[in-house]
């Protein structure tokens, strides 16, 4: 969810408005915004499922330290979305183990 | 040939960008590094307003501090170059950095390593669900990027980051549901406590997460009190639906770059863990190589930034731009003032102590200690809370802490702190409180209150310093709450003053019945008042 | 001096031995008391054999965890362990990256 | 503190020999410098297990490894080793690379190796991430790797399971004769060990020790480096090399690359504590993507620097010394003992017992630079 107005901070700065797709749902957010954000603020909690215990993970650190928030970007797995802004078009996925591969073996 | 400078700085931190600032001064060619994409370290999350004297910057907020330290830092020339991820240090002080798309190698006749702290992490079951997230990066989530972290969270730690968080968390709209600590007692500063117990969020204390619930992501948390040997007493869980668990339990210092550029390095419980071992001037067991800031020992912002000063004019006297009589005398007036930061009971050398009373020999507020709020009965032995006719402020302020722009904040002088900054401030009943509520907006703490005790007509007025939104209106009514956070009364506002000098700090005065003038401490909007 | 045959406490299986404690390379808390018990005794030999702290955060979400852990399981104080040693890159670094390294690949 | 036999260094050929013993019955103490297991090239290694490119003297122990111990490593020790035998491709893309290739593959062939040419198609079949700039690879299918860091905790693990005793943090500064004979051990702190044995396994330490009986290993301190990648699915097995030697390594079973460096300047590293360089990576990184470029955008996440002992001939001293009685020498192992430890940990155990050795060591004796 979006803070609208903050009591000290007042409004924020946002980029353009940008559509991405979530594993293929179309979604808005921010240019520039970390990915993460983006996500977030459309209710996404699960970024990826762990290799070995198939365990959800998702926004943890939030600066790029502790990489809990990897996602298949652009086909590009083990990306960092809390600091990898969001750009027009991407195409984020939900990482699966190590591997831009989705399940059901569609890689990509 | 491979560029050079006088010195390179990794980390645009407080500490980072104020040796840089410092180096500038005397002439050197600096640049800094950060690998963040804002410069300013955490300085740009802390939104609440800083603690200490002028000269440590009080009563400014953070990220405002920031701002000035970049300001002054492109001023003087300082390169401050963003997204730039230190790879690590050489031999002969050769860095390599990644900047873009490529790697560029630089030298630098000093580095100085500002690299700042990472945060400790607990486990229990559940801690690695979505929805369990770190204190910092809740700030970075509200105060950074505009998204609120969770609409219920529970805290996890009473130390001044989780304070400082739940009280933001607040503020960008979430609903604290409780801070819990393992350690039987508040970690961090009372006055940080205090403002956000009046809130109404619980504080438990010996406690600790049992676990945290959800399939894919948290939807609740249980908590348990711990015995002496951190066992949970069974029979004492409670449980909270959340959406989110924030932890606060600790910072470390992110030394690793020291490590790696052969600086000797100590694990020091005293400073929060493994480091390098510095002088006077910060400067490492490497000649030329510094460290200052959290990556040295975990301190406040305010420290860190005179750390950096201090590291700065070292290394300008090192390179010859300085004498060194000249750095002598400049590092020992930036001594001093580290000096003051580090008095009271929250300075590093009394990290374990049990304190019982204060410096002018008052009782501790137990009850602050273990439930975050002083207790009526306890709050009338404090020099800062005195009674008189007429409207006259309530300082709250009830343990040494370095801090002291109330002092100066009352055109009348009515307060008083004298030379020792930790000292409690107290009232001077010769002079005339004119209900200006300059102090009241400068009151890092949020620890001071105008009241008007009798207003004749049978009611008192209570004026509380108030940074929510939205922003009750003169004739609204509600409840108040007492520093516990429990409604006592019902109460109406006002009087509501919003200054350009109070930065952001409202002034709500509230209507309250005249026998809760000194229990009424915050005013909620209720409809079913 | 550190001798490595010294009596441990008998290994006891603990509730929490299945808990996570290294999130990028999932090992728990169980499979690092274990290998105490098999003789790595500091955290250098923990990571060596169990990759705590090797995952791709480089040890900075669990570092301290294993050290609290290790020490009680050896009975000594955490900093008597000694640090896992500093290495570059301190952040991952593409290949494609550190591949530019000259002026003129700029 | 006595025990039959002393084990000076605790890297993977003092934990190796201290397994054997101790499954033999004998007991051991080994007493390791630093305050790790495995500190020093054990666990600084590109995990290779090769055959091909190998020096003659070596070929017995690795052959014998390979067929005998690798194989069964991971059920002895009770870890697994990751040990991978889906052979080692050795790549080129030059008429120069091609020329060097094929002498080290004739040679190889000539002891009884199976190591062949192949051109760049038939390389890139074997590993289709491979790019066109391979023209050539020698190619030996009985190669592998393994992981370095699991093997060698491996065995000490086991070896200390088996009572074999371990102390680190004690440096050996000398060793001393009793009545003719290598018994006692001085460490640095001031202790005195005696054993009727003593096996030399300490890197390039080992020279300065051995100086204090009289003998002298001629050996250089060089520095190695390795990177780190993160994890990724399986790509390839085999292990790689290359013509130019500018890296070596392979895909570990967690799924990250391990590649060994080479910049060139390594002989010239300063003393003291190994220092990574600040453009080997890089370097390594250049080499590595001319062949793979589909590792471009995998992310290094560590490198370390480690000395290896270098000996004059390129090949370790693994031998008796009959004029010093007692002590047994295993060092210089020139960056490549990784494949052999298991024989070499096998043959110092028979040393020691008095046995006649499973591989014929006269070619790695410690008197042959008189």
């Amino acid at each position: 969810m979006r803070i609208q107005e903050h009591p000290i901070l007042g409004t924020y700065e946002k980029g353009k408005l940008v559509s991405f797709t979530f594993d293929g749902k179309p979604l808005e957010g921010y240019a520039g915004e970390p990915i993460a954000m983006a996500l977030k603020n459309a209710g996404v909690m699960v970024h990826r499922y762990t290799r070995k215990e198939h365990k959800p993970r998702g926004i943890f650190c939030a600066i790029g330290r502790c990489t809990d928030c990897v996602m298949v970007v652009n086909g590009q797995p083990n990306v960092r979305t809390c600091i990898t802004p969001l750009e027009e078009g991407m195409e984020i996925r939900t990482q699966y183990g190590v591997t831009a591969e989705q399940p059901g073996g569609a890689a990509k | 040939m491979m560029k050079r400078y006088d010195m390179i700085v990794v980390g645009a931190g407080p500490a980072g960008l104020s040796a840089a600032i410092e180096a500038a001064k005397k002439g050197m060619h600096v640049v800094v590094y950060d690998e963040n994409a804002k410069p300013g370290g955490q300085l740009f999350k802390q939104i609440h307003k800083f603690f200490g004297s002028k000269e440590h910057k009080a009563k400014i907020r953070g990220f405002h501090i920031g701002e000035e330290l970049l300001a002054e830092a492109a001023e003087l020339g300082v390169e401050v170059v963003l997204n730039a991820i230190v790879i690590g240090i050489f031999p002969e002080k050769e860095v390599t950095v990644k900047v873009e798309d490529h790697v560029i190698h630089v030298k630098g006749d000093t580095i100085l390593i500002a690299t700042g702290a990472s945060e400790n992490m607990v486990t229990f079951p559940g801690w690695t669900l979505p929805g369990v997230i770190g204190a910092g990066a809740a700030q970075t989530m509200m105060n950074l990027h505009g998204t609120l972290p969770g609409k219920r969270v529970l805290m996890l730690g009473s130390g001044n980051v989780g304070l400082v968080v739940s009280f933001q968390l607040m503020q960008a709209g979430c609903e604290v549901v409780a801070v819990a600590d393992a350690a039987s007692r508040v970690g961090g500063y009372g006055v940080h406590a205090a403002k956000v117990a009046r809130c109404g969020v619980p504080f438990y204390l010996s406690h600790t997460i049992i676990s945290a619930d959800g399939e894919d992501c948290v939807t609740g948390v249980t908590i348990g009190e711990v015995d002496k040997n951190w066992q949970i007493i069974p029979g004492t869980e409670k449980h909270f639906d959340v959406d989110t668990i924030c932890l606060a339990v600790g910072l470390s210092p992110m030394s690793k770059l020291c490590d790696m550029a052969g600086c000797a390095m100590e694990d020091n419980p005293a400073k929060a863990g493994f480091v390098p071992t510095v002088n006077e001037y910060g400067e490492t067991s490497v000649p030329g190589i510094y460290a200052a800031g959290d990556v040295s020992g975990i301190e406040e912002a305010s420290s860190a930034m005179i750390e950096g000063r201090i590291a700065g004019i070292a290394a300008a006297a090192r390179l010859g731009f300085i004498s060194e009589e000249t750095c002598k005398e400049e590092a020992a007036k930036q001594e001093a003032a580290l000096e003051g930061l580090r008095q009271g009971m929250f300075a590093p050398g009394m990290r374990g102590k049990q304190i019982t009373e204060t410096e002018e020999g008052v009782e501790i507020s137990q009850n602050l200690l273990k439930h975050g709020f002083v207790a009526e009965e306890e709050i009338e032995r404090f020099p800062g809370v005195t009674h008189s006719a007429g409207v006259h402020p309530v300082i709250e302020c009830t343990q040494n802490i370095p801090c002291n722009p109330c002092q100066d904040a009352c055109p009348k002088h009515c307060i008083r702190i004298g030379s020792n900054i930790t000292a409690l401030p107290s009232i001077d009943p010769e002079k005339k409180c004119t209900g200006c509520g300059m102090c009241v907006a400068s009151c890092s703490g949020q620890a001071i209150f105008l009241v008007n005790e009798d207003c004749g007509d049978g009611t008192a007025e209570v004026t509380l310093p108030y940074e929510f939104l939205p922003l009750p209106q003169k004739g609204d009514k509600g409840v108040a709450l007492n520093r516990k956070g429990e409604k006592v009364c019902a109460a109406e506002v006002v009087h509501v003053r919003s200054a350009k000098a109070f930065d952001h700090t409202n002034l709500l005065t509230m209507k309250v019945p005249k026998e809760y003038a000194m229990k009424a401490r915050f005013f909620r909007e209720e409809e079913t008042a | 001096m550190n001798d490595r045959n010294r009596e441990l406490r008998p290994f006891v299986p603990q509730p929490d031995d299945d808990m996570i404690v290294c999130r990028c390379e999932e090992i728990t808390k169980g499979e690092i008391r274990r290998a105490v018990h098999d003789g790595m005794f500091t955290l250098t030999e923990i990571r060596r054999y169990l990759r705590t702290g090797m995952g791709l955060c480089q040890g900075q979400t669990c570092t301290k965890l294993v050290k609290g852990i290790v020490s009680r399981e050896l009975g000594v104080r955490p900093n008597e362990l000694g640090p896992a040693t500093g290495r570059a890159p301190m952040r991952p670094i593409e290949m494609k990256v550190l591949a530019k390294d000259k002026e003129e690949t700029k | 503190m006595n025990a039959e036999v002393i084990i000076v260094g605790g890297g993977i050929i003092g934990c190796a020999a201290a397994y054997n013993l101790a499954k033999n019955g004998v007991s051991v103490l080994v007493l390791e410098g630093s305050e790790n297991i495995g500190n020093g090239g054990s666990t600084r290694n590109g995990g290779g297990v090769r055959q091909s490119g190998r020096d003659p003297r070596e070929l017995p122990l690795v052959m014998y490894s390979i067929e005998h111990i690798w194989p069964q490593l991971s059920d002895m020790l009770d870890t697994n080793v990751e040990y991978y035998q889906e052979g080692n491709l050795r790549l080129g893309s030059t008429p120069q690379h091609q020329k060097i290739l094929t002498g080290l593959a004739d040679s190889a062939a000539a002891h009884g190796v199976d190591v062949r040419m192949i051109t760049g198609d038939e390389a890139r079949r074997i590993n289709p991430y491979l790019s066109e700039a391979v023209t050539c690879a020698s190619w030996c299918p009985t190669d592998g790797h393994a992981n370095p860091l699991m093997a060698t905790m491996g065995y000490y693990k086991m070896a200390r399971r088996l009572g074999a005793h371990f102390i680190s943090g004690e440096k050996v500064v000398e060793l001393r004769k009793i009545k003719g004979a290598a018994r006692q051990v001085v460490t640095a702190s001031g202790n005195v060990y005696e054993g009727d044995k003593i096996i030399l396994a300490a890197g390039y330490e080992s020279r300065f020790i051995a100086s204090t009986v009289g003998i002298d290993v001629p050996m250089q301190q060089v520095l190695l480096e390795t990177l780190v990648t993160e994890a990724v699915g399986p790509m390839f097995w085999q292990m790689l090399g290359t013509a130019d030697a500018d890296f070596y390594g392979h895909q570990t079973e967690h799924g990250s690359f391990v590649f060994g460096l080479n910049s060139g300047l390594e002989p010239y590293a300063k003393p003291g504590k190994p220092l990574s360089s600040s453009i080997a990576a890089s370097a390594a990184c250049r080499g590595i993507m001319h062949y793979f470029p589909d590792l471009a955008n995998i992310k290094v996440v560590r490198t370390w620097a480690g000395w290896m002992d270098a000996c004059a001939d390129h090949v370790p001293v693994i031998s008796k010394v009959e004029e010093v009685p007692g002590l047994i020498l295993a060092c210089g192992f020139t960056g490549h003992g990784f494949g052999i430890s298991p024989a070499v940990g096998l043959v110092l155990s028979q040393l020691a017992m008095e046995q006649e050795t499973a591989v014929d060591l006269s070619a790695l004796r410690y008197d042959r630079f008189q």
